[in-house]
């Protein structure tokens, strides 16, 4: 395993253990002998890899989004009970059985992490990307969320308030961004596609209209 | 448990690097790995709350170090070790194996009892831990409460940085299965959960980017004492 | 700093193993590794202070899974590079040399200035951090305090499992140069020190073996408040 | 580097984040280095290294304990100024400037621990143990001292009270053991050589004469 260097820490990349190839031959052996014991098939893991690869998503919240954008009504019933409102457009689901929707505005930002594991919404966002599971998001998130911001290029004004969720239990948090300016023509879908990921996790904004071209 | 997952707040860990465009998975042995995951806890060879636990309790370096399905793997094989669904010989005479090249992915032969679609059907099912309260909850939205100094090495659900720390509840989202029962074989123990609202200048101090700030954790009333 | 050394009172680390008979050093490079600490120290290259929170900014999965001396060196070689005294392109290339076989340890030519002689009166004499109070302290034996919220990234001697808790003076020591100031190239800044008793119970609830033990720390005056 | 058996939680074992070799070759070239730059000579750290495995370790705090046992006077002036007591022997020194001596009885069980990094009163004890610099006595010891105690077998009585000393500043502490019993004919340096390291951080009992032979 590569020696850190004492004096980089910037190692958020990656990390192993172990040498991949042997994190690889683990589970390649696990999942042969629990087909041997009759536990699983191939074909119902590559069934449930397939599923969350095709129908698991930032694409799904970003429909709860532009529809909250453009639905006032929706958007009432997403703040009032996100877990059903959620559940009106067929994503409510594993991990994502309970969820509560805060609403970014001018003056208060919102982020969410996991500081003891990596509590996600599976039906609404998908996987979790790789530096939502990692020590220094995990740590740093509830300590200094500005700082982490600007890891990801993001700056809030001087006065905005920020609100950090940390999913402790089993509720789970959508952070409903700011509506991009110049986006009042916009119809649903393509606001949709305005709807990043991380702006759902309070990490980023939703793209302006231009950036989507 | 005071463990390495016990993240929040502490220093030293660098910069947040987020990687563009990054897939579900970097490696198809990730996917299979989680999948894998979730069919031992449909099978019901252990729940979530015992995977989280297994996963604290690996050795604290290899915790903060390793990739994040490593850790998976040796959490879910040790338990479906100890469960006695495989045996650590099996597992470790299967692994060199494949190292050294003699073995080869198992191939389908229909043989499934369609678990798949049961995996998939509980994906967008869910598998709520919410349950019917028992009883009233003690505490109210409004009530001030501080966090218990909870230090036992069991499995829960109250991070340290948040520990003695006081707190207003501002929501009260239902009664859940209690992880600290489920993660040590016990019983569901529904047990009310709590949204609390923690300002960054009494979890942080003088080190809080702005005390007006607030950190919100859903705690179950068990972490919670009136203030 | 909350870095990978705060840890007290964490889990997961396992049994402690003694090895009876066990040398000062098991290799002779530690031994040489602890006397070159020890001579930049003298050498005035940097303080005791900054050489702790050197190991304290090690990547904490380096810091919790290597042996003591790689912690010294990785901070000392820092340290020394980051002071000017060598730099990273020489070490690296002589590192390189003595790995390849190419380099030999150096023979001693007499040349030197009787630095062993100043190491060991040191060892002797001592250097203490104790220096005349500056004004009365500002707490009592007998007093009840409360150990601040110190949650600041810099250097500090306060550790996680007293922050917020309170405990009783027991003893003053003294004045003493504070860690805080020089491990960041600060002056010494004389500051009182006091003995506070805290007991199990408090520190560790239910968890603890014993509420009426007693964990004693010896803390700056700046880390404490009056109860 | 060896993968950690997962379900494997004693590794108290020695670890290395790099190959022990590669750590050598590191410190020998840090020392090739200094002697080039004119800042030490082999001379002066094989001077240093020979100073502290002759003339400090454990014997020198024994002859405190020993003394102690014998000489009320001697022990009255160590429990009420150790500092100044020890520099009577000789043994006030580097990192044992100030130092407080605490008396086991069989009521009140002292140990002694630096939670924080190794400190540790050089002329008193020489070089601390790698267990003490270790991440399990760290973080045990004040939590859980009965615990740590069993793992050098030591158990106490039921009633017995544990004080547990975090080294968090310069002060350094030095546990005065019980004294054995059956030893009030042996003299003074006898009596020192039942006096173990273990016993002066309270992580053992003095040794009982026939133990000594």
């Amino acid at each position: 395993m590569p020696a850190q260097d004492p004096d980089e820490h910037r190692h958020g990349t990656e990390h192993h253990w172990n040498p991949p190839e042997e994190t690889e031959a683990k589970v390649r052996a696990l999942e042969s002998l629990l087909v041997e014991a009759g536990v699983l098939t191939p074909a119902d893991i590559d069934q449930m890899v397939d599923e969350f690869e095709t129908n698991l998503g930032p694409m799904n919240g970003a429909k709860v989004v532009a529809k909250a954008w453009v639905d006032p009504a929706y958007r009432e019933r997403l703040l009032a009970d996100a877990s059903t409102a959620i559940e009106e457009l067929g994503f409510r689901g594993l991990q994502t059985e309970v969820v509560v929707a805060v609403e970014n505005s001018p003056t208060v930002h919102h982020m969410v992490v996991c500081t003891l594991c990596s509590c996600y919404p599976w039906t609404l966002l998908g996987i979790p990307p790789t530096w939502f599971k990692d020590n220094a998001y995990r740590s740093r998130s509830v300590l200094e969320p500005r700082s982490v911001l600007a890891d990801f290029g993001v700056t809030l004004g001087p006065d905005v308030e920020v609100k950090v969720w940390d999913t402790s239990a089993e509720v789970r948090y959508l952070v409903i961004p700011q509506r991009p300016a110049g986006t009042e023509q916009m119809a649903e879908a393509e606001l949709a596609d305005l709807v990043t990921r991380d702006s759902m996790l309070g990490v980023g904004f939703a793209l302006a209209p231009e950036a989507v071209g | 448990m005071n463990g390495p997952h016990d993240l929040g707040g502490r220093h030293g860990f660098g910069t947040v690097t987020p990687e563009p465009g990054e897939p579900p998975w970097h490696h198809d042995w990730e996917s299979r790995m989680h999948v894998m995951a979730l069919a031992s806890q449909v099978r019901g060879f252990f729940v979530l709350d015992e995977q989280r636990h297994a996963c604290e309790k690996l050795p604290p370096a290899m915790y903060i170090h390793c990739n994040y399905y490593e850790r998976w793997f040796a959490a879910v094989a040790g338990l479906l070790v100890s469960k006695g669904v495989i045996t650590q010989d099996q597992l470790d005479a299967r692994v060199a194996q494949f190292l050294a090249g003699e073995a080869k992915a198992p191939v389908d032969d229909g043989s499934g009892d369609g678990l798949g679609d049961t995996l998939v059907s509980i994906i967008h099912s869910g598998a709520t831990a919410m349950r019917d309260p028992v009883g009233e909850p003690v505490l109210a939205v409004g009530d001030a409460v501080v966090a218990k100094n909870l230090q036992v090495p069991t499995h829960h659900r109250l991070p340290s940085y948040v520990k003695g720390k006081a707190g207003v509840v501002t929501a009260i989202p239902g009664a859940f299965t209690l992880n600290d029962s489920l993660a040590h074989g016990g019983g569901e123990d529904p047990t009310y959960v709590y949204t609390v609202a923690f300002s960054a200048g009494d979890l942080w101090g003088e080190a809080a980017e702005s005390p007006a700030d607030t950190v919100y954790l859903d705690l179950f009333e068990t972490y919670l004492t009136p203030a």
